[in-house]
């Protein structure tokens, strides 16, 4: 797949279809991958990868780079196809100086699954048919693939890109997953085994904002927490409250936007599942509004901005949430 | 003690005797009007007045059939069956106990007594 | 640097009684900005007023706080104070001390605390204030009139003397509504049709009203001084401009089963109708859901009879928009349905009518021609038993809480009427009060018992039981007597409540007018703008707003044409200027705002932005029309990046509020 | 009445058409809450941002209840249907942090309601009063 992508790129680019491409690449180790910004062949050559670590979403790296005036081929995973459809729909990208790729992702490996494990000197990771061996200082190992694999993976929602100008592989269908499975655990808590989970998590926070700044939906010009016009503006916590307030106002902010492609979780140096909040509304406008998977399709209409006049009432939540 | 007598008879009735206008729908409405010497709207306004000693030694608290005809017919919901009821209540109590104890019900319940009958009696004398 | 003056009002003693206006005024001024606090006795009154002004001028203040009564009251009047005296008008706050504090407090400890907390809220609030500038909008000089009975008729024909447009919308054929089906009128029994029919011809003649009959407002977009309505004008299947109303077509249709609407359904008709004879707009209608050729295309008999060539089967509804500056709602009532009252067995026996049917079995146009008959057998009724307040001050689910108030002189004038032409029949009224306030009320009521020897009857009717004769056996309870009455009676009339006319509600949701849990409009204020609803532009005339009789209900409808020629007459309509506006600095583009704003007030437009790096970018930036914006700040919630704010109510002025309550 | 009965902070958004008309009548009607409650009037209740919700709370609010028009009624036309979707879910996430769900309220409140108001605010009042004081947002994040 990777040796496909590369020689399509650098055609485009020959036929000067395209003046740039957005792909991902390999850094000091293996398994520590970026998006990153191609203009020559020679670049794709030396750097562009497409492995089982591919896991950043390039939306988002799109949305930062996108030039207007030259057109620019960007390769995206399903999840990625999501998030960008739903930048077109918020007119935060331009469709016209883009060139999609849709290309199928198999699940990405979970390097803090590795090193959860135990393992450390990590010096190479290698995924070649269903196995994983990890080569370190100290020694080699070698795991199945799925117990490497990252929850978002493990429970995909969708196979399926929502948008692109060419699909490479073959297109995968919507998936049937478990992904509220965690959020109804949490759920059936009593409030204060929550409240105990949630300060546990969220107590380890330490606002270095890389889940806002990763989220494909956080493409605010200012945003409100750094804007110090904003009367709500946090350099540095003030006060213990002021974190909680970010993550219930950042999930508030992307709630009916947010595609659940689950990069916020992925780059939490503190490892905060905040992906949990974000499904949390997900589930909620599921269950309350109907289904609803935003970055679906071009010019959805959000529940947020929506109605009907039969919606539940606010007090369904004191009535225990069923509806 | 009448206060209490008026006070348990809110209590145990639910009723709220000022909701009453005053149209009287209930005693144009109760079929055994001619038979009380105190009639439905009458009762609503004795217990409002505190006046239970007089009701408690009418035999009108025996002569209503409990139909609910001005239950259901008052156009404020004052259900002024429910107050007869209670004065009944209070004058069952008045007599020292009980009529029957709970032990002696056995011998006194037929066989064939709908179990549904003795649900409501229950039900009806809990309060 | 913030100059702040409080200003602590003792409304009398309505606020003093229970609030410490001097350890307000003390504990104000020191709060931060604060250059003067006083506290009057009347703020509102001229030598309040002046306080203030003087107080402006004096400390050159650059905002102030009245802590007064609602700023529902008197914000208004402040605001023209503190424009007076060089200060903008927007600069103003109130800190409601009387109806949200003094009012529900009784201890004076906690009343004190509260009101200084409320003086602090406002002045956190009004340190963020910024001068506003209200815009203005024009007004359309036409106004339509919802409802053409006696309500809107009057209001149409006043505001049409004033010289301005008026457009008159009715939903069934004819304009004339509820006073059309009565025959005469309390207390001076006029015939009611020989009092409303030559108001009809007046606004059928009236150059400046345009009556759209059968027809139904469908939609209502824009604001006061500015409304798009579309009006559906239903099938007639009959060519208005053609018919010239002769009726031969009413008389040859075949079709003469057609329950009779205008009678209640007391007789039939044909499915071509004219429903009476001084209808205007006197033109024939064809009733669908009877007519043959509608239902089948077997028959056609009236348009062969027509000569004008009137009629047209194929003829469609038709949506006629219009712009008005304002919008009169008169959409009337009708008697309750009696489906929860089988004890007054009017689903099972034919004579026992409603008051409103009595009305049509009396009238000279009615199913007997005039003469009062027993529906069921056409004979003469010599017992006639009236039951008031069938639905009335009844709170169970069948009935409405409030007083109907008109039942009690239309029943004391049928029982007179009864008893002065059919001397032989005998009238017992069952009633729980009479009510007759009103100029020669009570001595109509007292003429009915004492010349007319009507039977009234203090107690309630608890039973209407058909005999197997036909007699209604009526029983019911005599208070003053002390004893239950059983009455042979031949004819039972039920007083039943009015309740306001099904279309009303949902015209309001489209006016968003409020209304009460009766349906009945809410006014923008219960005793001083009893005409008015609290949406700008909308306005309130006859039953719709409340129970009333004939004269009430023109007396309203004339003080509504009042208000409705007061806003015709403005050209331009000052705006308010507390509307949303983006920061195009901050604005994403992303549409969110542009989604829930119900007035359609935000465009995009592409926009050209320097970068920090000297490059320029073009970004689509959200712009909001200050004219259309209402100001509800739906879209500063919907935007993540708080581009969007409202003027007035600025989300730092709100954090402000919150800040220093919980302080 | 001790000297140390907790007093809740209550903050009240009401939109200014219905509910804080509703809120005048109920003192037109000298109808009694307690002096805890302290409103705020906003245009609609669409006009109440979440973070304001959290605003409270982070200073200190013990509760916070929004009263606007009964849906149908705005007088914006549709701004309570999106009031009453942001609140819905912001609710169920406050609730799903294990912040106790009686903290937050929303209720309809009509221009013609001012006994329902009080009622309201009596009921809300005494609910807060018994939750007694509102920690738990701010020992969110500090585990102990």
């Amino acid at each position: 797949m990777q040796e496909m992508m590369k020689a399509r790129a650098k055609e485009l680019l020959a036929s000067g279809e395209v003046t740039r491409v957005i792909g991902w690449k390999k850094n000091e180790f293996d398994y520590d991958i970026t998006p990153a910004l191609f203009e020559s062949a020679e670049e794709i050559d030396h750097d562009f990868v497409y492995d089982d670590f591919c896991g950043p979403n390039l939306s988002k790296f799109t949305f930062q780079h996108q030039k207007n005036d030259t057109k620019t081929l960007v390769f995206l995973k399903p999840c990625d196809s999501y998030s960008m459809t739903q930048l077109i729909t918020e007119h935060r990208v331009n469709r016209e100086a883009l060139y999609l790729i849709g290309v199928p992702s198999y699940g990405k490996i979970d390097v803090e699954k590795i090193k959860a494990d135990g393992m450390t000197g990590i010096l190479s990771i290698k995924s070649e048919d269903g196995d994983v061996h990890v080569h370190t200082l100290y020694g080699d190992k070698t795991y199945a693939k799925y117990e490497v694999t990252s929850e978002r993976c493990l429970n995909c929602k969708s196979k399926k890109h929502p948008i692109y100008d060419e699909l490479m592989g073959f297109e995968g269908e919507v998936m049937e997953n478990e992904r509220f499975d965690e959020v109804a655990k949490l759920e059936a808590m009593t409030p204060e085994e929550r409240f105990e989970f949630w300060r546990g998590e969220l107590s380890r926070c330490i606002r270095c904002n890389a889940c806002r700044n990763a989220c494909p939906a956080c493409t605010c010009e200012t945003c409100i927490f750094d804007n110090p016009n904003s009367g709500v503006d946090q350099k540095a916590a003030k006060d213990t409250f002021e974190e909680n307030m970010f993550h219930i106002i950042r999930a508030f902010h992307v709630a009916g936007r947010c595609t659940d492609c689950g990069e916020c979780s992925r780059v939490c140096p503190q490892h905060i599942p905040l992906h949990l909040l974000n499904r949390k509304f997900i589930g909620d406008i599921n269950k309350f509004y109907g289904t609803y998977q935003a970055g679906e399709e071009v010019g959805q209409r959000a529940p947020l901005t929506n109605f009907t006049k039969e919606d539940v009432e606010p007090d369904i939540v004191a009535k225990g949430g069923k509806v | 003690m009448h206060n209490n007598d008026k006070e348990q008879i809110l209590r145990s009735s639910g009723v709220n005797v000022l909701k009453c206008m005053r149209c009287g729908k209930c005693s144009g409405t109760c079929p055994s009007y001619e038979e009380m010497e105190y009639h439905p709207h009458q009762f609503v306004y004795m217990v409002e007045k505190g006046e239970i000693d007089k009701l408690i030694n009418s035999p009108s608290i025996y002569k209503c059939l409990t139909c609910f005809a001005c239950v259901e017919r008052c156009p404020r919901g004052v259900e002024p069956a429910k107050i007869v009821e209670a004065v009944r209540l209070i004058a069952t109590r008045r007599q020292g106990e009980n009529h029957l104890k709970a032990e002696d019900i056995p011998c006194v319940v037929e066989d064939d007594t709908p179990g549904q009958l003795l649900v409501s009696a229950f039900r009806k004398y809990k309060k | 640097m913030q100059k702040i003056g409080v200003f602590v009002c003792h409304c009398g003693t309505n606020i003093a009684g229970t609030v410490d206006v001097k350890a307000v005024a003390e504990a104000l001024g020191k709060e931060p900005g604060v250059v003067f606090s006083a506290e009057y006795p009347y703020m509102c009154s001229e030598a309040g007023q002046n306080l203030i002004k003087n107080a402006i001028k004096e400390y050159g203040l650059t905002g102030i706080v009245v802590c007064s009564c609602s700023p529902r009251m008197h914000e208004a009047t402040f605001r023209k104070t503190a424009a007076a005296a060089g200060l903008n008008s927007y600069m103003v706050e109130i800190a409601n001390i009387r109806e949200q504090c003094s009012w529900i407090h009784k201890d004076i400890k906690v009343a004190t605390e509260k009101a200084i907390v409320l003086g602090r809220t406002a002045i956190a609030k009004v340190a963020l204030n910024a001068p506003l500038t209200a815009s203005e909008s024009p007004v359309v000089k036409r106004a339509l009139v919802i409802g053409g009975g006696i309500a809107g008729i009057q209001t149409a024909l006043d505001i049409a003397d004033a010289g301005y447009e008026v457009d008159l919308v009715e939903k069934e054929p004819t304009i004339g509504g509820k006073m059309a089906q009565i025959d005469k009128t309390f207390p001076t029994l006029d015939c009611a049709a020989c009092i409303l029919t030559p108001k009809m011809v007046d606004c059928a003649q009236n150059e400046k009203i345009h009556i759209y009959a059968y027809s139904e407002v469908e939609k209502v977009k824009g604001f006061v001084g500015n409304f798009t309505v579309s009006i559906k004008k239903k099938a007639r299947f009959v060519d208005e401009t053609k018919c010239t109303g002769c009726g031969v077509c009413t008389e040859k249709c075949p079709q003469k089963k057609t329950p009779n609407l205008f009678n209640l359904g007391l007789d039939t008709r044909s499915a071509i109708y004219i429903p009476f004879a001084q209808a205007i707009p006197k033109v024939a209608t064809i009733d669908a859901d009877y007519c043959n050729m509608l239902k089948n295309g077997k028959c056609g008999v009236c348009s062969k009879v027509c000569a004008a060539g009137a009629i047209d089967y194929k003829q469609q509804d038709q949506i006629i928009e219009q712009q008005y500056g304002a919008i009169v709602v008169a959409t009337g009532f009708n008697p309750i349905k009696l489906d929860g009252y089988d004890e007054f067995a009017y689903n099972e026996s034919p004579d026992v009518v409603t008051s409103l049917e009595l009305e049509r079995l009396m009238n000279a146009a009615g199913p007997n021609g005039g003469t009062l008959l027993r529906p069921s057998d056409k004979t003469h009724p010599h017992t006639i038993v009236f039951v008031q307040c069938v639905g009335s001050r009844d709170t169970t689910d069948c009935g409405k809480p409030y007083c109907s108030k008109i039942c009690c002189m239309y029943t004391a004038k049928h029982a007179m009427l009864i008893r002065d032409k059919y001397p032989d029949t005998e009238v017992y009224v069952f009633y729980i009060d009479v009510r007759t306030p009103g100029k020669n009320f009570d001595e109509f009521y007292r003429r009915a018992v004492e010349e007319y020897g009507v039977h009234y009857i203090k107690g309630m009717v608890g039973k209407v039981m058909p005999q197997p004769d036909g007699k209604l056996l009526v029983r019911g309870a005599d208070l003053l007597m002390n004893e239950q009455i059983l009455i042979n009676a031949d004819m039972v009339v039920l007083a039943a409540a009015i309740e306001p006319d099904k279309s009303a509600r949902p015209l309001a949701t489209m006016l968003t007018a409020s209304m009460d849990t009766n349906d009945f409009f809410t006014e923008a204020h219960p005793k001083l703008r009893p005409v008015e609803s609290p949406t700008a532009g909308i306005f309130l005339s006859g039953v719709c707003q409340g129970p009333k009789d004939i004269p009430e209900t023109v007396a309203q409808a004339s003080a509504c044409a009042a208000k409705v020629i007061g806003l015709l007459a403005k050209d331009k309509l000052l705006s308010n200027p507390c509307v949303a506006h983006s920061d195009e600095n901050l604005c994403n583009g992303c549409s969110s705002c542009e989604k829930v704003c119900p007035y359609g007030a935000i465009t995009y437009v592409d926009k050209e932005f320097r970068m920090p790096d000297r490059t320029t970018k073009i970004r689509r930036v959200a712009s909001v029309n200050a004219a259309v914006c209402q100001g509800c700040g739906a879209c500063t919630v919907a935007c993540p990046s708080g581009a969007m704010d409202l003027s007035g109510f600025s989300n730092k002025q709100i954090m402000a509020e919150v800040d220093a309550i919980c302080r | 009445m001790s000297m140390n009965e907790f007093k809740p902070k209550i903050v009240a958004f009401c939109c200014n058409w219905c509910s804080y008309a509703g809120a005048d009548l109920a003192g037109t009607n000298r109808l009694n809450y307690p002096a805890d409650v302290k409103i705020i009037r906003v245009p609609c209740s669409c006009r109440v941002n979440p973070l304001f919700i959290l605003r409270a709370f982070q200073r200190g609010a013990d509760g916070v209840i929004l009263c606007g028009c009964h849906p149908g009624d705005c007088h914006y036309t549709t701004g309570n249907y999106y009031a009453r979707r942001r609140m819905t879910l912001l609710f169920s996430m406050l609730d799903y942090l294990g912040i106790e769900k009686e903290r937050t309220r929303v209720e309809w409140v009509s221009a013609a309601e001012g006994a329902k108001f009080a009622t309201v605010m009596n009921d809300f009042v005494k609910t807060v009063t018994e939750l007694g004081e509102n920690k738990r947002l701010e020992d969110l994040r500090c585990k102990k």
